[in-house]
C-alpha cells in the first residue's frame, strides 16, 4: 500500500494517539461519551493501520526492515527520525496497538476515584504514543525518547488514580499511600536504568566516529556492530550501561522492586498496560540493540544474564508464595516470567530469541488478562486480601472460570500461549551459542534445570492463588452480598484475549512466522552462520 | 637586585614611609571598635595610596581617588553611620569574635598565595622612568576613544545607583501621605 | 508435512496406509473438543445438561476407532499427519519445528479403542450417576475435554504435542478430582494431583529436549529410527533422557515414590476415578514408554536407564498392593489397586515386555474401570465410600455385585478372565529376561491382588448390611456399562494367548506391534504353565485367605456355603492352622508391614511432600519478606534514603548568616586554588 | 623601586578586606572592608601600568572604571543598609537570617 | 587606529538606552493608575532591540568588530543578545501584574530591570576585560536593588543584602585576576591576551604559571558566582526566596547566562590555551554543583526556594560541555560551547516558564510552600498541566525541551572522549535521576495530593502579560522538545566565538 510504502503509515501508527490525546483535551470535561467514543475511536483506527501492516508486511523479508522512514531530525547530532518494522517488532506492535484497544474497551465503565475519563484516556493515547514509537523507532535517539515517554503517563496514572490504602513500606518511617510511593518508585528506577542507557547510547554514537560520521542509525550501527567495530573495554562498559536501562525496564532481578509495587498501585488499566507493554520494551531492546550491535559483549554478558535470569525466576516464583495481595503476586509473577524471556535471550540463539518474543507476546496477554480480573475482582469485593476473598467461582462462575483459565495459562500449560515461551527458553538454554558452549554449557543447562524447577514453582503459587481466591465456599462477609458477574465491555476485552491465548498456544506460527526469519538473520548476522546448530549429527533419516 | 641598593634609592625610603602607613591604616580599619575612626582610617589608607599612585606616575588617578573617595565616598560613609546610629564611641560588638580566628587564617592564607604568586612571577622587576607622571591626555584620549563604550555604560551604572539607591533607601508614604501626595 | 519413513530393520511389519480412515483420524481428536465448546455455551439448555454432546462425541469415536482397530487386525496400519506449527530456528542447516498431527499405527489404534470404548461407557454411566448433583454440565464439558486431551496424547506423532496432551490430561484431572471444590479437600487433592504431575512433568519436558535435540527432530518416528539406528547423538543422551521421560511417566502413571497423588485423586467423581485415575489417563505413562520403547530397546543408554525403571515398577506393584490391604474406603482399594497395577505394566515395559504390559494396559482398562463404575454403583446406593458401611449388597444390587465379581476375578488373575492372560504374559517376560526375584515379588503381588479384592468383595456384597437407609439396585444407564464392561474384562484375555492368531488376523501381539520401527521385544510362543501355575496358585491363596478371613461373618452363610464346596473345603477342615497361617502372614503383612508401609506413605513421602511445600511456602516467605523487602527493597529505599540525609545535612551549611557564605565562599576559592596546584 | 613592593602592599590591603568582611558585623563595616579590596585591585593596576606603560594608559583607564564602579557600590550598598536599617533597626549583618537551609 | 561606529551594531544597546530613558521620564509625568505604560514602552522597546539583531542576522557581513576588536557582534553575540532580549522580554512580561499589584515603583523598577538586560547585552560582545567588568557590574548592579524591592519585607531586604555583600566579594576576586592578567599580558583585549597566555602556557616564560593559575582562577569565581557554581552558590537560594519572584526568575535566567557568557568570552577567547588550568576547575564546580545542588533541593519545602537549588544543579549540568571538553583535550571545546548555549537557551524557556506559573500558582494559592499547592491539579487543571509541563522539563523528560538538554549535555561529555568526561557524564546521569525526585515531588503535591478543605474550585486563568509569558515558554518548550534543531541552531551559531579566535 502507498500509505506504508512511503512510510508514513508508520508514522501514523506512532502519533495518531498523541493525536488524538490533543483532540481529547478539546472536548468538554464533561461530554465523558464523546471523549470514550472518540479515543476507542482513535485506538481502533490505531489497530487497524497495525492489521493493514500485517497484510501488507512482506514475511519473505521478515529480516528487513519494512515501510521505513528515514528523515533528518536533529542534524546537529545527526538524529533521524527513522521508523522501520521487521519480524521482531511486527508482533509486540500489533499486541500494543491491539491492547490499548481492549483497554479502552475495558475502562468505559470501570474509572478508579477521581474518575475524570478525559485525563485518563488522554494519558493511555500518549502512553500508545511511547510503546508504538518504541517498538518501531530505528534510531537510538528517537527510541530513547519514545522509552522515556511512557513513563509519564504511566506515572500520572499510577499517582492520580492508582491504590489510595497506606502502606508500611520497609526503611520508611511512616506509612505511606501506596500510589505515591509506587509512582515515584516505578520512575526513579527507570529513569535511573535510561540515564546509563543513555549514557551508552551515546558512546556506541562516539565510537560510531572512528568508522565513518557518526551515527544514532540502529541499521548502521548493527552493521558496525557485526562487523566487529565494538569491542573490548569499551564494548563492555556500553553494554553494561545498555544492560542498566534495559534489565530495569525488564526487570530483571534485581532491579524489580519498583514492578510489584508500580502494579499493585497502577489502577486496572494502567497494570495491564505495564504489564502487556511496558515490560516488553527493555526485553525488546536487548534483542533490538544490545545483541546485534554488541554481539561479542553479548556473549561475554550471555551468562551473567542466564544467571540473574534464573534467579528471577525462582525468585519470583518464591516470592508470590508469600504474598496475600492478589494483585501483587500476579506482579511478582510477571519477574518470575520476564526471567523466562530474557533468559531465552541469554542463549543468543534463534530459538532462545524466539522463545523471548513469544513469551513476551504470551506474558503481555496472559498477565494483561490476569490484571484485568484481579482489577475487576478488587472493583467488586473491594479487597485483594486473598485469606477474605474465596468461593468467587461460585459468586462470580463465569469470571472465575476465565480467572482459571487465565491462571493455567500463566503456568505455562501446554496448548496455551504461555508455554512456548517457558519450553522454548529451556530448549535454548539447553543449547546455547556455540561460542558459549566451551565454558558456560553445564552454566546454561543447570539454568535449564533451574528454570524447569521454576516452571513447578510457577504451578505451585497459581493453583494456590486459584484455590484460595476462586474455590472454596465464600467468605460469611460476602453472604447478603449482589455480585455482577463480568460484564458486556469486560467480556468484549476479555474475550478476544482468551481467544488468542488459545490460538497462540496451539499455532504459534501466528508469532514466529513473522520473527523467525527476522531472529534467524539477526544471530547469523550477529554470531555466523550456523551458530545455532547443536553438534554435527549424522543424518540418521537419509534422504 | 640586593636589598642594599634597593634601599640605597632614596624613593624607596617614601615608599616605606607611606606603604607603612597604608598597612597599618588599612589594619586598623578592619580591626579598630570605632565606627567613624573606621572610616577615617579608611581616609588614610586612601590618601596614602594615592600617594603611591604619585609614585607611580599616575597623578590623575591619585587625584581622582582623593576628589572621588575622600571627597565623596569616605562623606558618604560618615551620613550611612550616622543614619544607621552606630555608636561613636568604642563598640566591643562591632566584630564577631567567634569569626576572627577563622578569618584570620583565612587572610593570612590568602596573603601567601597572593604573594607568593606574585613575587615568582614579577620577583624584581623594575618600575622603569620613576617620577614621569603619565600624560593626562593620553589618559583622555583613551577614555574617549576607544574605551568611550564602557565610559558611556559606566555612566548607566551610576544612574542605576542613584536612581535605585533613591527608591529603596528612601521612606515609603504611609497611605494616608499618599493620598494627599496623590490629589496634587 | 508427512514423514516419509522407512522400514529400518529386518522384520519390521509391512504397513499400509489405512485409507480414509486413518487420513483422516484427526477428527477423533478434534470432536471432543468440539463437544466441549457445546457443551460450554449451549450445554444448560439441554436436557442431559451436554452429555448429549460428550456421549455423541465418544460415540463417533468409538465407531471410528473400531473400523480402525478392525483394519488393523488385517493389515498393519501406519500412518502419519502432521502440520506444522511453530518453526522456531535453526538446526543444522534445517528449519526446527513443532508439529502437530495425529498418527495412526498399531499402539495408538489399540489406545484409540481404549480410550473411546471406556469413555463412552463411562459417559453413559456418569449420565445415571451424576443426575442431580452439581455442575453437571460442567463435569461433562471436563470430561470431554479430558477426552479430547487423551486422544491428542495418544494420537501425537511427535513429544510436542504429546506434552500438550500430557498437561491437558493433567488439567481435566485437577478440574474433575476438584468437581466438589467447596471443601477444601477435594480442592487440595485437585491441586495436589496437578502438582505432583507438574514436577514429574519437568522430567518430560527435559527429556524431551534432550531427545528432541540431539537429533533436530521431536517426532517419534524420527526418535525411534534414530535409536534403532544406534544413532550417535541420541546415544548420547539416551540414558539421561530416557530417565528423564521415565520421570514424566513415573508421575503421570503414579509409580512409588509420586504415586501420592492418585489416592487422594478419589476425591472426584467415581465415573472419573474408573475413565482416568483406573484405565486411561494414568496409563499415558505406560504408553509413553512403549512410544519410546526403541530408545529403551536399541539403545545402550536406554538400557541402562532401564535397570533404574524395573525396580521402581516392582516396589510399586508389590508395596502399593499391600497398602490396599488397609484401606476402608472402597475407592482407595481400587486406587492402590491401581497403583500397584501400574507398577506391573511399567515393570513390564521396563523389562523389554513392550506387548506384556500394554496389553496388562489393555486389559487392566476394562475390568479396573469395571470394578470402579461397581464401586460408584455401591456408593451411588449407600452414599458413603466406606465398607464399614456396606455389607450384604449382594442381593439388593445384583447386576452390580456380579459385574463387580466378574472384575475382581478378573484382576486377581484367574483363569480364563482377561487378567489372568495379561498377568501371565508379564510374569513370563520377567522370567524371559533374567528378573527371576522380581517375577518372584510379582507373584507375590498377585497373592495381594487376590487377597485384597477378596476382601472388597466380602466387605462390600457379604456379610449384613451396616449402612443407613436402603440400598438399591442402580439405574440401567449405569449398569448397562457394567455388563458392557464385564464382557471385555472375560473376554478380552483371549486376543493374546501365545501363539494362537486368529486366521489372518493375527493376535494382540501383531497388532500393537504394527510400528514403523520393529519393537523386538519377545514374544513366547505359548502359555508358559508352570508359570501360569505359580500365578494362579498365588492367586486363589489370596482369594482363598481372604474369603477365610472375611467371608466367614456370621450372617453370611449362603456365600461360604457356595465357596467352600469346591476346591477350598478339604483344606478349610485344617482352619484352625489354617487361620493361624493365614492371621499370621495377613497379621504380619496388615499389621507391621501394611502399617509401615502405610507409616512410611503417610509421614515420610507425604512427610516430604507436605514438607517441600511447607518448606517452599517458608523459603518463599524468607525470599520476599526477608530478601525482596527487607533486603533488596531496603537496600534501594536506604540508597535514596542516604541521598535525603545527605540533602538535609547540605541544607544546613546553609546557615542564613552572610558571613559564612563569605566564608564559604573565601574557603572555597581558596580550596580551588590549591586543588588545582597540586592537580597540576 | 620594584614592582612587587607595590604588589605586596596590594596583596595586604586585600588580605586585610577580606578579614574585615569576614569578622565585621555591622553592615558599614563590611562595606569598608570591601572598600579596601578594591583599593588594592588598584594598587595592582597601577602598579603594573607603570611596568607596562602601554600606549593607551590601559592600567589607569581600567583603575578609573574601578573607581567609578566601586563609588556606585557604596551608593547600592549604603541605600540597601539603610532600608534595612528602617525595617530592623539594627545594621548587623548577623542579624539576618530569616532565610536558610 | 580609527573610531568608526558602526551603529547598526550597536543598535540594540541605543534602543535600549532610549527606553530606559523613555521609561524613565514617562514615569515622572503619568498619574499612577497609568504607570502599567512603563512596562508597555519596556516590552516595546526590548521588541525593537530585537529588530538589529535580525537584520544583522540576516546579513552576510559575518563578524563586525568595533574599537580595536574589543566590541564584536558576530553569531555568538547575537544569539545570546536574542537570549538576552527574550529572557528579559518575558520577564518583563511576568513582571507587569506583580509589579502593579503593590506599590512597586514601576517605572524604576523597568528602568532598573532594563539597565541591567543593557549589562548583559553588553556582555554577550566584550572581547576587553574592561567592558567585560562593565558589563557585569552593569547586569548585577541593578539587581542588587531589584533583589531588596519588597522594601517592606524582611526577607526581601535580607535577600538583597546577602546577595551585594558575597556580590562585591567576588566583585573584587573577579578584579584581582583581571588586573593580574592585565599586569601578566599588558593588555585588556582578549585576543592579545590570548596570545601570551600562549607563550606562558607554552612554559617559555617560567615562573608565571602560578599568576597565571590565580588570575584565571579568581577570574572564574567571579563567574562562577554569577552562575551559581557550588561553591560560591550560597547567596542563591536566600536570595531568590527573598526577592520579587520575576527578579528570581531573570537573577536565575539572564544573569546566570550573562555569567556564563564572562565565562565563554574570557575561557574561549582569552584562555584556549590554558585549559589545564580552568578545566579541571570547572570540572570540578560542575560536579559540585549537581551534586550539592540536588540533594539541597530534595527537602525544600518552599518552592522558590527549591527552584533556586534546582537552578544551582543546572548550572552544574551547563558546566558538563563545557568542563568535559576542557579535560578531555581541548580539541572539542567547540563542541562544549555549543551544547552549554543550548542548554542555556532551552534551561531559559523552561525555568522561566517555570517561574511565570509559579507566580500564577502562588497568586492563585495563596503560598509559596509545596504543601499549599496541594490538589492545584483538581483545582485547575490547565494550571497543573503547565506545573507538570514545565518541572518534568526542568527534569529533563521527553518529549518536553529539557531532554534535549540533558541529551546534549550527555552527548558532549561522552564524544568529548576523555575519561574526565565520561565520569562527569556518570556524576551528572546519577544527578538526573536525583533531581527527578524533588521535580517530581511538586507535580505530585498538585496532582497527587488532595486539596485542602475549602480551596475554591474557580479557574483562575492567568491573564494579560503573565499569560501570554507562560504561553509563549510552554509553547517553545513544547515545540523544542519535538523538534530540538531549533536549539541546536543557536548552538551551532556560536561557534564563531571559537572560530574569531582562531581557535
Amino acid at each position: 500500500m502507498e500509505l506504508f510504502e512511503s512510510g508514513w503509515g508508520l508514522t501514523l501508527i506512532v502519533f495518531l494517539p498523541l493525536v488524538g490525546a490533543l483532540v481529547n483535551m478539546a472536548i468538554p470535561k464533561t461530554n465523558e461519551t464523546a471523549v470514550k467514543q472518540w479515543s476507542l475511536f482513535v485506538a481502533v483506527v490505531t489497530f487497524a493501520l497495525s492489521l493493514l501492516l500485517v497484510v501488507n508486511f512482506d514475511y519473505g523479508a521478515g529480516d528487513r526492515f519494512q515501510f521505513e522512514m528515514n528523515e533528518t531530525w536533529i542534524s546537529a547530532i545527526g538524529a533521524n527520525f527513522h521508523l522501520g518494522v521487521d519480524g521482531i517488532s511486527l508482533p509486540l506492535l500489533v499486541l500494543s496497538t491491539f491492547v490499548m484497544v481492549l483497554a479502552i474497551i475495558y475502562s468505559w465503565d470501570h474509572w478508579e476515584e477521581p474518575h475524570n475519563p478525559r485525563g485518563f484516556l488522554s494519558l493511555m493515547l500518549i502512553l500508545a504514543t511511547g510503546m508504538n514509537g518504541t517498538f518501531l523507532a530505528l534510531d537510538l535517539v528517537l527510541f530513547f525518547i519514545f522509552f522515556e515517554v511512557v513513563l509519564l503517563p504511566m506515572y500520572f496514572m499510577i499517582g492520580i488514580w492508582g491504590d489510595k490504602s497506606k502502606r508500611r513500606i520497609p526503611g520508611f518511617s511512616k506509612e505511606v499511600e501506596t500510589r505515591l510511593y509506587a509512582s515515584i518508585k516505578f520512575f526513579l528506577f527507570t529513569l535511573f536504568g535510561s540515564a546509563f542507557m543513555l549514557l551508552g547510547f551515546l558512546a556506541l554514537y562516539f565510537k560510531s566516529g572512528d568508522f565513518g560520521p557518526r551515527t544514532f542509525d540502529i541499521p548502521e550501527l548493527i552493521e558496525l556492530g557485526t562487523s566487529g567495530a565494538f569491542s573490548g573495554t569499551f564494548a563492555f562498559l556500553v553494554f553494561g550501561a545498555m544492560f542498566l536501562g534495559f534489565a530495569v525496564k525488564v526487570p530483571m532481578w534485581p532491579f524489580h522492586t519498583w514492578l510489584p509495587d508500580a502494579h499493585t498501585a497502577a489502577p486496572t488499566v494502567g497494570s495491564v498496560l505495564l504489564a502487556a507493554i511496558l515490560l516488553k520494551l527493555g526485553s525488546y531492546a536487548f534483542i533490538r540493540i544490545s545483541i546485534p550491535i554488541l554481539p561479542q559483549e553479548a556473549e561475554n554478558w550471555a551468562p551473567a544474564i542466564a544467571v540473574l535470569s534464573v534467579i528471577g525466576i525462582i525468585y519470583g516464583s518464591l516470592a508470590c508464595l508469600a504474598q496475600t495481595d492478589m494483585k501483587r503476586l500476579i506482579a511478582f509473577s510477571s519477574v518470575g516470567h520476564m526471567g523466562f524471556v530474557m533468559l531465552g535471550i541469554s542463549t543468543l540463539t534463534d530459538v532462545g530469541i524466539n522463545a523471548a518474543i513469544i513469551g513476551m507476546v504470551a506474558h503481555g496477554l496472559i498477565t494483561g488478562l490476569l490484571f484485568f480480573l484481579a482489577g475487576s475482582m478488587s472493583h467488586r469485593y473491594h479487597t485483594r486480601e486473598m485469606s477474605r476473598l474465596g468461593g468467587n467461582q461460585k459468586l462470580m462462575p463465569v469470571m472465575g472460570a476465565i480467572l482459571a483459565f487465565t491462571a493455567f495459562a500463566s503456568l505455562g500449560l501446554p496448548g496455551l500461549a504461555g508455554f512456548w515461551g517457558e519450553f522454548m527458553s529451556l530448549l535454548g538454554a539447553y543449547n546455547p551459542l556455540e561460542s558459549l558452549r566451551a565454558e558456560y554449557l553445564g552454566l546454561f543447562r543447570t539454568a535449564m534445570v533451574l528454570g524447569a524447577i521454576g516452571t513447578v514453582l510457577t504451578a505451585g503459587y497459581m493453583l494456590w492463588m486459584l484455590q484460595k481466591v476462586n474455590l472454596g465456599e465464600p467468605g460469611e462477609e460476602w453472604v447478603g452480598h449482589e455480585f455482577h458477574d463480568a460484564d458486556r465491555y469486560e467480556l468484549t476485552a476479555w474475550v478476544p484475549l482468551m481467544v488468542l491465548i488459545v490460538v497462540i498456544g496451539f499455532y504459534p506460527n501466528v508469532v514466529f512466522g513473522a520473527t523467525t526469519d527476522a531472529v534467524v538473520s539477526l544471530v547469523n548476522t550477529a554470531f555466523g552462520e550456523g551458530a545455532a546448530t547443536t553438534a554435527a549429527v549424522t543424518d540418521v533419516l537419509g534422504s | 637586585m640586593t636589598f642594599q641598593s634597593w634601599i640605597s634609592e632614596p624613593v624607596n625610603w617614601v615608599y616605606l614611609a607611606i606603604g607603612g602607613a597604608v598597612l597599618v591604616s588599612g589594619f586598623r580599619v578592619v580591626t579598630t571598635q570605632n565606627v567613624v575612626r573606621a572610616a577615617l582610617y579608611l581616609v588614610a589608607t586612601l590618601g596614602g595610596t594615592a600617594g603611591l599612585f604619585l609614585m607611580l606616575s599616575a597623578e590623575f588617578v591619585a587625584w581622582t581617588l582623593v576628589l572621588v573617595y575622600i571627597g565623596a565616598v569616605i562623606v558618604l560613609f560618615l551620613f550611612g553611620t550616622m543614619i544607621t546610629r552606630a555608636p561613636m564611641v568604642r563598640d566591643t560588638g562591632l566584630d564577631n569574635p567567634k569569626a576572627r580566628p577563622m578569618a584570620a587564617v583565612l587572610s593570612l592564607i590568602l596573603f601567601v598565595v597572593l604573594s607568593y604568586t606574585m613575587l615568582t612571577a614579577f620577583g624584581s622587576t623594575e618600575i622603569a622612568q620613576v617620577g614621569e607622571g603619565t600624560d593626562t591626555r593620553i589618559l583622555g584620549e583613551a577614555l574617549l576613544g576607544r574605551f568611550v563604550l564602557p565610559f558611556e555604560i559606566v555612566g548607566f551604572i551610576l544612574l542605576a545607583a542613584l536612581v535605585g539607591g533613591i527608591t529603596i533607601a528612601r521612606r515609603d508614604l504611609t497611605p494616608l501621605e499618599e493620598e494627599e501626595r496623590g490629589s496634587v | 508435512m508427512t514423514h516419509l519413513v522407512l522400514a529400518v530393520e529386518a522384520g519390521a511389519p509391512e504397513l499400509v496406509s489405512g485409507g480414509f480412515f486413518a487420513q483422516w483420524a484427526g477428527i477423533m481428536l478434534v470432536a471432543p473438543f468440539v463437544a466441549f465448546l457445546l457443551i460450554v455455551f449451549l450445554g444448560k439448555r439441554l436436557k442431559y445438561l451436554g452429555a448429549e454432546f460428550a456421549i455423541g462425541a465418544m460415540a463417533l469415536n468409538l465407531v471410528w476407532a473400531s473400523i480402525l482397530f478392525v483394519q488393523n487386525m488385517s493389515h498393519g496400519i501406519f500412518r502419519e499427519e502432521n502440520f506444522e506449527i511453530a518453526s522456531i530456528g535453526m538446526f543444522d542447516g534445517r528449519a526446527l519445528v513443532f508439529e502437530l498431527g495425529w498418527v495412526v499405527d498399531g499402539l495408538s489404534i489399540m489406545m484409540y479403542f481404549v480410550v473411546a470404548f471406556v469413555g463412552l461407557l463411562v459417559f453413559i454411566y456418569a449420565v445415571g450417576y451424576m443426575h442431580g448433583d452439581v455442575r453437571v454440565t460442567w463435569f461433562f464439558a471436563s470430561l470431554s475435554l479430558f477426552a479430547g486431551s487423551m486422544l491428542i496424547l495418544v494420537g501425537s506423532p511427535n513429544l510436542i504435542q504429546l506434552i500438550i496432551g500430557w498437561e491437558g490430561v493433567g488439567l481435566a484431572s485437577y478440574l474433575l478430582i476438584g468437581h466438589y471444590w467447596e471443601q477444601k479437600e477435594n480442592s487440595s487433592a485437585a491441586m495436589k494431583a496437578f502438582y505432583t504431575n507438574k514436577v514429574a512433568d519437568v522430567g518430560l519436558i527435559l527429556g524431551a529436549i534432550l531427545l528432541g535435540l540431539a537429533i533436530g527432530d521431536f517426532s517419534f518416528a524420527a526418535i525411534n529410527e534414530a535409536a534403532a539406528n544406534h544413532a550417535e547423538p541420541l546415544e548420547a543422551v539416551a540414558f539421561a533422557g530416557g530417565l528423564l521421560l521415565f520421570f514424566g511417566a513415573m508421575g503421570k502413571s503414579a509409580q512409588f515414590p509420586l504415586h501420592i497423588w492418585l489416592p487422594d485423586a478419589m476425591a472426584g467423581p467415581t465415573p472419573v476415578s474408573a475413565l482416568m485415575h483406573a484405565a486411561t489417563m494414568v496409563t499415558a505413562g505406560i504408553y509413553l514408554m512403549a512410544r519410546t520403547f526403541p530408545v529403551y530397546q536399541d539403545l545402550v543408554g536406554g538400557e541402562a536407564a532401564r535397570q533404574w525403571m524395573v525396580p521402581i515398577g516392582v516396589i510399586t506393584l508389590f508395596a502399593m498392593g499391600l497398602l490396599a490391604l488397609v484401606a476402608d474406603d472402597i475407592k482407595k482399594v481400587l486406587a492402590y489397586s491401581t497403583v500397584s497395577q501400574l507398577g506391573y505394566m511399567m515393570t513390564a515395559v521396563a523389562a523389554g515386555g513392550y506387548t506384556a504390559g500394554l496389553f496388562h494396559l489393555f486389559t487392566h482398562a476394562f475390568f479396573k474401570a469395571l470394578l470402579f463404575l461397581g464401586a460408584g454403583s455401591v456408593i451411588h446406593a449407600v452414599h458413603s465410600n466406606n465398607m464399614s458401611d456396606m455389607g450384604g449388597l449382594r442381593k439388593e444390587m445384583p447386576r452390580t455385585f456380579w459385574t463387580f465379581v466378574i472384575g475382581s476375578l478378573s484382576l486377581a488373575g484367574i483363569i480364563p478372565l482377561a487378567g489372568f492372560f495379561s498377568k501371565d504374559e508379564i510374569l513370563a517376560t520377567l522370567d524371559h529376561e533374567g528378573y527371576q526375584a522380581f517375577m518372584w515379588v510379582a507373584i507375590a503381588g498377585a497373592f495381594v491382588t487376590a487377597f485384597y479384592m477378596t476382601r472388597a468383595v466380602a466387605l462390600t456384597f457379604f456379610g449384613s448390611y451396616k449402612g443407613h437407609g436402603h440400598p438399591h439396585e442402580s439405574p440401567a444407564l449405569m449398569t448397562v456399562p457394567l455388563v458392557a464392561l464385564a464382557v471385555p474384562s472375560v473376554i478380552a484375555g483371549f486376543l493374546n494367548i501365545p501363539g494362537v492368531e486368529f486366521g489372518g488376523f493375527g493376535n494382540f501381539t501383531t497388532w500393537v506391534g504394527a510400528r514403523v520401527v520393529a519393537m523386538g521385544d519377545h514374544h513366547p510362543e505359548a502359555i508358559d504353565w508352570t508359570l501360569a501355575a505359580y500365578g494362579l496358585t498365588a492367586g486363589g491363596l489370596g482369594i482363598l485367605i481372604g474369603w477365610l478371613l472375611y467371608g466367614k461373618d456370621a450372617e453370611t452363610q449362603l456365600a461360604r456355603d457356595r465357596f467352600e464346596i469346591p476346591v477350598l473345603y478339604p483344606l478349610l477342615r485344617q482352619k484352625y492352622y489354617m487361620d493361624h497361617l493365614a492371621l499370621g502372614m495377613v497379621g504380619f503383612t496388615k499389621g507391621p508391614a501394611a502399617r509401615a508401609v502405610d507409616w512410611v506413605n503417610t509421614y515420610v513421602l507425604d512427610g516430604i511432600v507436605n514438607g517441600v511445600g511447607g518448606g517452599v511456602r517458608l523459603m518463599g516467605r524468607f525470599v520476599y519478606g526477608g530478601l525482596d523487602q527487607r533486603g533488596i527493597d531496603m537496600f534501594f529505599n536506604g540508597v535514596s534514603a542516604g541521598a535525603d540525609s545527605a540533602g538535609l545535612a547540605l541544607r544546613r551549611l546553609q546557615t542564613g548568616r552572610v558571613q559564612q557564605y563569605a566564608m564559604g565562599f573565601v574557603v572555597g576559592a581558596l580550596v580551588l586554588v590549591l586543588a588545582i596546584a597540586v592537580f597540576n | 623601586m620594584i614592582v612587587t613592593q607595590f604588589l605586596v602592599i596590594a596583596a595586604a590591603l586585600f588580605s586585610l578586606g577580606v578579614y574585615g568582611l569576614l569578622v565585621r558585623r555591622n553592615a558599614v563595616m563590611v562595606l569598608l572592608a570591601v572598600e579596601l579590596m578594591l583599593n588594592a585591585v588598584n594598587i595592582n593596576l597601577i602598579a603594573f601600568e607603570a611596568v607596562i606603560r602601554s600606549s593607551q594608559a590601559v592600567g589607569q583607564v581600567f583603575s578609573i572604571f574601578v573607581i567609578t564602579v566601586a563609588a556606585a557600590e557604596v551608593g547600592i550598598g549604603l541605600a540597601i543598609i539603610l532600608m534595612i536599617f528602617r525595617n530592623r533597626q539594627s545594621a548587623n549583618v548577623d542579624d539576618f537570617n530569616l532565610m536558610k537551609f | 587606529m580609527s573610531w568608526e561606529i558602526d551603529y547598526l551594531a550597536l543598535a540594540p544597546e541605543i534602543i535600549i538606552v532610549v527606553t530606559m530613558l523613555g521609561v524613565l521620564a514617562l514615569d515622572l509625568v503619568l498619574p499612577r493608575p497609568l504607570k502599567y505604560w512603563t512596562a508597555t514602552v519596556g516590552v516595546l522597546g526590548l521588541t525593537f532591540a530585537a529588530i538589529p539583531l535580525i537584520i544583522m542576522a540576516v546579513d552576510d557581513v559575518g563578524t563586525r568588530s568595533m574599537f580595536e576588536g574589543s566590541y564584536v557582534v558576530d553569531e555568538f553575540a547575537l544569539v545570546l543578545k536574542g537570549l538576552f532580549l527574550a529572557a528579559g522580554y518575558v520577564t518583563l512580561l511576568m513582571s507587569v501584574s506583580y509589579i502593579e499589584s503593590d506599590r512597586y515603583y514601576q517605572g524604576e523598577y523597568y528602568f532598573l530591570l532594563l539597565t541591567s538586560i543593557l549589562g548583559s547585552v553588553v556582555m554577550a560582545s566584550a572581547r576587553d576585560l574592561i567592558i567585560l567588568f562593565i558589563g557585569l557590574e552593569v547586569t548585577t548592579g541593578p539587581l542588587f536593588m531589584l533583589a531588596g524591592w519588597r522594601k517592606g519585607d524582611l526577607r526581601s531586604n535580607e535577600a538583597s543584602l546577602k546577595f551585594f555583600i558575597l556580590g562585591v566579594l567576588s566583585t573584587a576576586i573577579l578584579l584581582w585576576g583581571m588586573s593580574m592578567l592585565y599586569g601578566i599580558t599588558g593588555s585588556v583585549d582578549l585576543v592579545t591576551i590570548s596570545d601570551s597566555v600562549a607563550l606562558i602556557a607554552g612554559g617559555s616564560v617560567p615562573g608565571f604559571e602560578p599568576l597565571l593559575g590565580l588570575a584565571i582562577l579568581f577570574i572564574i569565581i567571579g563567574f562562577a558566582f554569577k552562575v551559581s557554581a557550588v561553591p560560591f552558590h550560597f547567596w542563591a537560594p536566600d536570595t531568590y526566596e527573598g526577592a520579587p519572584t520575576p527578579v528570581t526568575a531573570y537573577l536565575s535566567v539572564s544573569s546566570k547566562a550573562a555569567g556564563f557568557v564572562g565565562l565563554f568570552v574570557i575561557v574561549y577567547v582569552a584562555l584556549p590555551a590554558a585549559v589545564d588550568i580552568w578545566g579541571p576547575a570547572l570540572w570540578l564546580l560542575a560536579a559540585l554543583s549537581m551534586t550539592v545542588g540536588n540533594l539541597a533541593a530534595l527537602r525544600q519545602e518552599n518552592i522558590v526556594r527549591l527552584l533556586a537549588y534546582s537552578s544551582i544543579a543546572q548550572a552544574g549540568f551547563m558546566l558538563v560541555p563545557f568542563a568535559a571538553a576542557a579535560v578531555s583535550g581541548g580539541d572539542q571545546l567547540a563542541v562544549g560551547l555549543e551544547a552549554t548555549v543550548v542548554y542555556l537557551v532551552i534551561y531559559s524557556v523552561m525555568n522561566l516558564g517555570a517561574f511565570a506559573v509559579i507566580i500564577q500558582g502562588a497568586r492563585r494559592t495563596g503560598t509559596g510552600d509545596i504543601e499549599g499547592w496541594a490538589g492545584l491539579g483538581k483545582l485547575d487543571p490547565r494550571l497543573g498541566v503547565l506545573v507538570a509541563v514545565f518541572f518534568f522539563s526542568l527534569a529533563g523528560i521527553p518529549p518536553l525541551a529539557g531532554w534535549f538538554a540533558k541529551f546534549i549535555m550527555f552527548q558532549s561529555a561522552i564524544t568529548s572522549g576523555g575519561p574526565g568526561g565520561v565520569w562527569l557524564a556518570v556524576i551528572a546521569a546519577v544527578n538526573a535521576v536525583i533531581a527527578f525526585y524533588y521535580y517530581a515531588r511538586v507535580v505530585k503535591t498538585v496532582w497527587f495530593d488532595a486539596p485542602a478543605e475549602g480551596a475554591s474550585e474557580a479557574e483562575d486563568a492567568p491573564v494579560g502579560s503573565l499569560g501570554l509569558a507562560i504561553a509563549l515558554t510552554a509553547v517553545a518548550t513544547i515545540v523544542i522538545g519535538f523538534y530540538p534543531p531549533i536549539a541546536t541552531f543557536f548552538g551551532e551559531a556560536t561557534r564563531t566565538l571559537i572560530t574569531a579566535a582562531g581557535g
